[in-house]
């Protein structure tokens, strides 16, 4: 099992690396995108999938991400990877006060909380003007070539799946398993629920916040309307709840399957595009609620004739 | 037992998710009786009479009320059928005041249609909620709002009354005070079903009982019987 | 059981959504390609574009084609949005293979999209981009083929002129182009003696213009711009009157060009818009444009139909030029042409910006649009000045 | 400031505030009953608007008469909805997160058929023109209008969830379910008819908001997050704290699209209501229970 996965993993490697040597320009933006989306989604997983919280505002962190990376490489002439990581580790302290006065919300109160948030954050970026560009925004200069921001995005879905794997192994994963299980319960087993919610909070702002800046630097120009683009939030929560919300696959599979069946939405039924996303939704809540790698897993288990390993996703019904 | 029972359960089953909460319960009650379920925590009594009145779909075993099968019926229907229900904890709803608690137990068409008569019985029944009529069942006392809860059962005009815990929390002279009220409905001819911690007062009452332990049905009797067997004593009443 | 049935149904959406994807390849005429927004804040008007370049191809088609090859429009949805825009540029470029390309709509994609096009060194005029900072940034295969933006409210400003009107209040919408207008009418108000009392942006999107107007109406101006699109520039209009704003002259940059404009009823009367171009207008091949438009669509052109036919009249005269369809050699080709198109007279500068095309001024009339600005193509006299809300019906 | 303009921008405030009152009514009973959010609130507001520009252009029908047409279209869009939908996704702890995410999906659905059926343009309803002047203040007429039927259909609907059988149990099943079940309420019933009427409310909401101002298929989900914005402002299931919450909602756009600017203004109802709920969870209404 363990070679396998293994095997797996480097194929991966080898065919992500590989990619921008034998496929086209346009191969290589698609993948960049859709790496985009799925770093999104691994940061959703985290403080959703994971803890509970359902964000409607990972938008914010994405959009920081985005100014951070135009204002450093604009204003300040910095080289654009700088400017990325500007955007994750701005997006990281930042986490910290907001985490600390939102996770006191629950349920609705914390989902509809941080899309406010990410209007608040757009309506700054458009009043302050003198800094951001306001409404009119920032024209940066072209990238030059693909590949590098291709290579970064890529390596951020490796690192969301290595963390992933890493938390959901460790006993912080579990803690956090157990506060999105029943939060009052974990707290009166002692689990640390505020610290805990935070750290994880924290850790989901930088996958965000790094897209945002790869992002930006890939279109050269950033508005509040292209730096909080709400269908992305969207976008990668139907990606996670598509692949498995709570899984360590979950985001990835979700994410390429959502991909292309969106390239070829795009292509073949363009004025669909929002009827067709919207029914996958609401398919996918009514049909196979806990997405597709419980059920795949759950598959393998009965043709090796073995009773599915109750974890928690599978409790949780 | 002389008449045909009211209420009659057989080897009921039930589920709480993936739990199994009732093995094997049966128990019958007949008209104008006072039948009390007894046992510990987790014997199945609260999930026995959810399993009734509807709340809770059981997994096997029939309920037959007045001679028909009732078991997996709707609980509106049931309480159309004349099961009323004062459930555990109350339920009341807290924001409304005394008067739209009890207007509520006359939901269904028909006590909706007697609803004034059904208010001046309750009132009657219970001089201190028509004094309270006007406030939020929230603010009322705990044993005011238990009034106010088996009020609300009787404003569906029931047969059958089932009572979950009505003393549970009430300082010992309120307890008095429900034993005396749930008297008084027994004598309006209603057939009452009650689940009690007052193991003592109940059985005093109590034509028969039964004994719930583990989701099953363990012992039987009347009152009487029940209140003199040493095993029952020392398991309920501590002495 | 019903759980696999279920899966069975998504599956089978799924595939639903695949099987349309089979894409026939056809290797013979020359392919230009183009992203539209038929979907998202931009619809409406991108459509009238598309057809302008359709209108094109297919008359270019019926005159034997492109260097004797029939041409091709490849098009895909940018949803109004600017990163699908580039990805999907991208696409007609690597994927498709496209022999050419012609603009998106709007400011915003048209200059995230003009990267594409730099980096593939392939040339681009794009006749839906009036904000000319998009060709102040150092490229070489990007032209505009609209209006700069300075210019406008240029009409407005000379009527204002004339009329010894002082004072300016200015409304903007917070977006590149109409916050370009803005620029350029305070840079350019001392020339025409009018001094700017008020000068607001909102964000896209607003509604409420009532807190704004209320300012206005204290500050009493001779002249209320309001460089906005359709649904701002109604609702200022309209919650001007409602909150009584009794200035002397009104001007809507773009919004009041449309025909919809006039669903305001009589509140539409005597207000000036900036047009581009219109119907009647005195252009090269302007009737005969607009009589193929309407029977190719059945419905009259608008100006974005206009500028984008205008865009592929000078992409045809550039490669045809050329004879081959070296990029180098037809960007080189573009970045001089001087032509009139039925859009009006193209030249760009130096740097990919439009100098040739120019901003004329309607006034809405007794439900109608009348050209009155520049004398050469008015059709009637503007009427100032803009009579009181309270004495209207 | 002066003081006529300070009871102008009141005026205008509070004309704002009586439509945002009305589009957070059906919120505020959804979640109340159902514990749900209705994410699609805004979309539906947004397709009741665009029928009634639709049928106005076609018929010139006065709008107001075509309250009823949309209340019902959103109300059997919402009845739809809860009957086949969200009533069908299983109810454990995850109900929350999964009824979020389908409203979200039927946001989407609703959005594009509004596309496909009328188009991407902003649209409005040109319905009175200009302002009625009293004592030097003006009070815009279809914004009056709108102001004033708003306040009629929200006293209906406060009658009828106060002094009926069916209004009563819905208030009932909000507040205890169990207790409602042994009354005989249809637990099920009752929240396909408050969805449905939260749904209804939501159209009244469109007709009247297409008379005053300019509506885009893509705009509603910023009327959605007004509307919860009201709520929470008021406190979940007050009615005078909605009615509350929409007035400070109205005056504070106006006042701050006035004293600051017009961005800011625009995104005042997330600042509002996020200090509020980090302040006052249980909103103004909460403040005033104590």
């Amino acid at each position: 099992m363990k070679k396998y996965s293994l095997a797996v993993l480097a194929a991966g490697i080898l065919f992500v690396a590989a990619l921008p040597h034998f496929g086209s320009d346009y191969l290589v933006g698609f993948f960049f995108s859709t790496f985009i989306f799925v770093t999104v989604a691994y940061g959703w997983n985290l403080i959703s999938g994971y803890t509970g919280y359902l964000s409607f505002g990972q938008m914010s962190f994405f959009g920081l991400g985005a100014y951070a990376l135009a204002i450093a490489v604009f204003r300040y002439h910095l080289p654009w990877p700088v400017g990325v990581l500007a955007g994750g580790l701005l997006a990281a302290i930042l986490a910290v006060p907001l985490g600390w006065l939102m996770l006191r919300l629950r349920g609705p109160y914390f989902a509809l909380g941080m899309l406010g948030f990410v209007q608040i954050l757009s309506t700054v970026s458009s009043a302050w003007s003198s800094f951001t560009g306001g409404g009119e925004g920032i024209y940066l200069p072209p990238t030059a070539s693909l590949r590098p921001l291709y290579y970064a995005a890529a390596a951020m879905v490796f690192l969301g799946i290595g963390v992933t794997r890493a938390i959901e192994r460790s006993a912080f994963g579990l803690r956090l398993q157990a506060i999105r299980e029943d939060e009052l319960a974990a707290e009166a087993m002692g689990v640390e629920t505020t610290r805990l919610k935070l750290q994880a909070f924290v850790i989901a702002s930088v996958f965000p916040a790094i897209a945002g800046g790869l992002y930006a630097w890939r279109l050269s120009y950033i508005d509040p309307s292209s730096a909080f683009p709400g269908n992305y939030e969207i976008q990668s929560i139907l990606m996670t709840i598509l692949g498995g919300a709570g899984t360590i696959l979950g985001p990835l599979v979700g994410g390429l399957t959502l991909s292309v069946l969106s390239e070829v939405i795009w292509a073949r039924f363009a004025e669909l595009h929002l009827l067709l996303v919207g029914s996958l939704i609401i398919l996918v809540l009514l049909f196979m609620p806990e997405g597709m790698i419980p059920l795949v897993r759950r598959f393998l288990a009965r043709r090796r004739g073995r009773v599915p390993k109750t974890g928690m996703q599978e409790v949780r019904r | 037992m002389s008449a045909e029972p009211i209420l009659r359960v057989r080897n009921l089953v039930a589920f709480h998710g993936d739990v199994q909460a009732l093995w094997d319960v049966s128990f019958e009650a007949s008209p104008g009786e006072l039948v009390v379920l007894l046992g510990g925590n987790g014997g199945g009594k609260t999930t026995t009479i959810r399993a009734i009145s509807g709340m809770l779909r059981p997994a096997g075993g029939s309920v037959e009320f007045k001679g028909a099968p009732i078991h997996g019926v709707a609980s509106r229907r049931i309480v159309e059928l004349g099961i009323g229900h004062v459930p555990e904890g109350r339920a009341l709803f807290p924001q409304m005041s005394v008067r739209e608690n009890l207007l509520l137990g006359a939901y269904l068409p028909g006590p909706h249609r007697r609803r004034r008569e059904n208010l001046e019985k309750v009132f009657s029944l219970f001089p201190v909620l028509k004094a309270r009529h006007r406030q939020s069942a929230g603010t009322l006392s705990g044993g005011e709002q238990q009034m106010c809860a088996i009020g609300r059962g009787l404003m569906s005009e029931p047969s059958l009354l089932m009572l979950d815990e009505p003393s549970l929390g009430l300082a010992p002279i309120l307890v008095e005070e429900i034993f005396r009220i749930i008297a008084d409905i027994r004598k309006e001819g209603v057939t009452v079903l009650l689940v009690e911690q007052h193991v003592e007062q109940a059985l005093e009452v109590a034509d028969h009982a039964f004994i719930l332990a583990d989701g099953r049905t363990v012992g039987k009797g009347t009152g009487a019987e029940l209140l003199a067997n040493p095993e029952v004593r020392k398991a309920y009443l501590s002495v | 059981m019903g759980r696999n049935v279920r899966i069975l149904l998504v599956a089978a959406v799924a595939l639903l959504m695949v099987s349309g994807s089979a894409v026939a390849a056809e290797k013979k005429p020359i392919l230009i390609g183009t992203s539209v927004s038929l979907s998202g804040s931009y619809a409406a008007s991108a459509k009238y574009g598309l057809e302008g370049y359709q209108l094109f191809v297919e008359q270019l088609n019926k005159r034997g084609g492109l260097l004797g090859r029939p041409v091709k429009l490849v098009y895909y949805d940018d949803r109004s949005d600017a990163n699908t825009g580039v990805q999907l540029y991208e696409k007609l470029i690597t994927a498709d293979k496209v022999d050419l390309i012609v603009g998106p709509y709007s400011s915003g994609v048209t200059s995230a999209v003009s990267t594409v096009a730099e980096k593939h060194k392939m040339a681009m005029i794009g006749p839906e981009a009036a904000d000319a900072k998009i060709y102040m940034r150092g490229y070489k295969y990007n032209f505009q083929g609209q209006t700069q933006a300075g210019r406008y409210m240029l009409g407005a400003l000379a009527l204002a002129k004339a009329h010894g009107y002082k004072t300016m209040a200015m409304l903007a919408e917070d977006t590149a182009f109409p916050k370009a207008v803005s620029e350029e009418v305070v840079k350019v108000v001392p020339e025409y003696g009018v001094k700017i009392v008020f000068n607001q942006t909102y964000p896209k999107g607003a509604a409420d213009f009532s807190a704004l107007l209320t300012k206005v109406k204290q500050l009493n101006p001779d002249i209320v711009f309001a460089n906005s699109y359709l649904p701002d520039g109604q609702g200022i209009i309209r919650q001007s009157r409602e909150q009584g704003v009794d200035a002397k002259m009104f001007a809507v940059a773009v919004g009041a060009a449309e025909p919809e404009f006039g669903n305001l009823g009589s509140t539409a009367n005597y207000i000036f818009g900036a047009t581009q171009w219109a119907a009647n207008m005195k252009t090269k091949g302007n009737p005969e444009f607009v009589k193929a438009y309407k029977a190719m669509f059945g419905r009259n052109p608008d100006y974005h139909s206009a500028a984008n036919y205008g865009a592929m009249q000078v992409l045809d005269a550039a490669v045809k030029q050329v004879g081959s369809l070296d990029q180098n050699k037809i960007a080189a080709a573009i970045s001089k042409t001087e032509m009139d198109t039925v859009y009006g007279h193209f030249k760009v500068d130096g740097r990919g910006v439009q100098v040739g095309y120019a901003s004329a001024l309607l006034q809405w009339q007794n439900g109608k649009q009348v050209v009155v600005w520049p004398a050469a193509v008015a059709q009637g006299k503007a009427i100032l000045p803009t009579p009181p809300w309270s004495q209207r019906k | 400031m002066d003081f006529s303009i300070f009871l102008q921008l009141v005026v205008n405030g509070l004309l704002v505030g009586g439509v945002y009152g009305l589009m957070s009514l059906g919120i505020n009973l959804v979640w109340g009953v159902m514990g749900v959010i209705n994410l699609a609130h805004g979309d539906l507001i947004m397709a009741a608007g665009f029928l009634t520009f639709w049928i106005f252009t076609q018929w010139h029908v006065n709008p107001l008469l075509l309250l009823p047409a949309g209340m019902a279209m959103t109300f059997v869009v919402g009845m739809l909805s809860q009957r086949f939908l969200l009533g069908r996704l299983p109810q454990d702890r995850g109900a929350i997160k999964s009824s979020l995410l389908m409203t979200f999906g039927i946001s989407y659905v609703v959005i594009n058929l509004a596309q496909l059926l009328w188009g991407n343009e902003f649209q409005t309803v040109t319905y009175l023109a200009g302002s009625w002047t009293l004592g030097g203040l003006d009070f815009a007429k279809a914004r009056t209008v709108a102001f004033l039927a708003a306040g009629v259909i929200t006293t209906f609907l406060w009658l009828f969830l106060q002094y009926t059988n069916q209004g009563r149990a819905i208030r009932a099943v909000s507040q205890n379910r169990d207790g409602a079940s042994v009354c005989g309420v249809d637990n099920g019933r009752i929240q396909i008819a408050s969805f449905a009427l939260g749904a209804g409310l939501a159209g009244a909401a469109g007709v009247l908001l297409v008379m005053i101002f300019a509506i885009s298929p893509s705009m509603g989900s910023g009327y959605t997050i007004r509307s919860f914005a009201v709520t929470v402002i008021g406190g979940l299931g007050s009615f005078p704290g909605a009615l509350c919450g929409a007035m400070i909602l109205g005056l504070a756009e106006v006042f701050t699209g006035y004293m600051v600017s017009a961005q800011v203004a625009n995104g005042v109802a997330f600042i509002l209501f996020l200090v509020v709920l980090l302040v006052l969870p249980q909103g103004l209404s909460g403040m005033f229970r104590r």
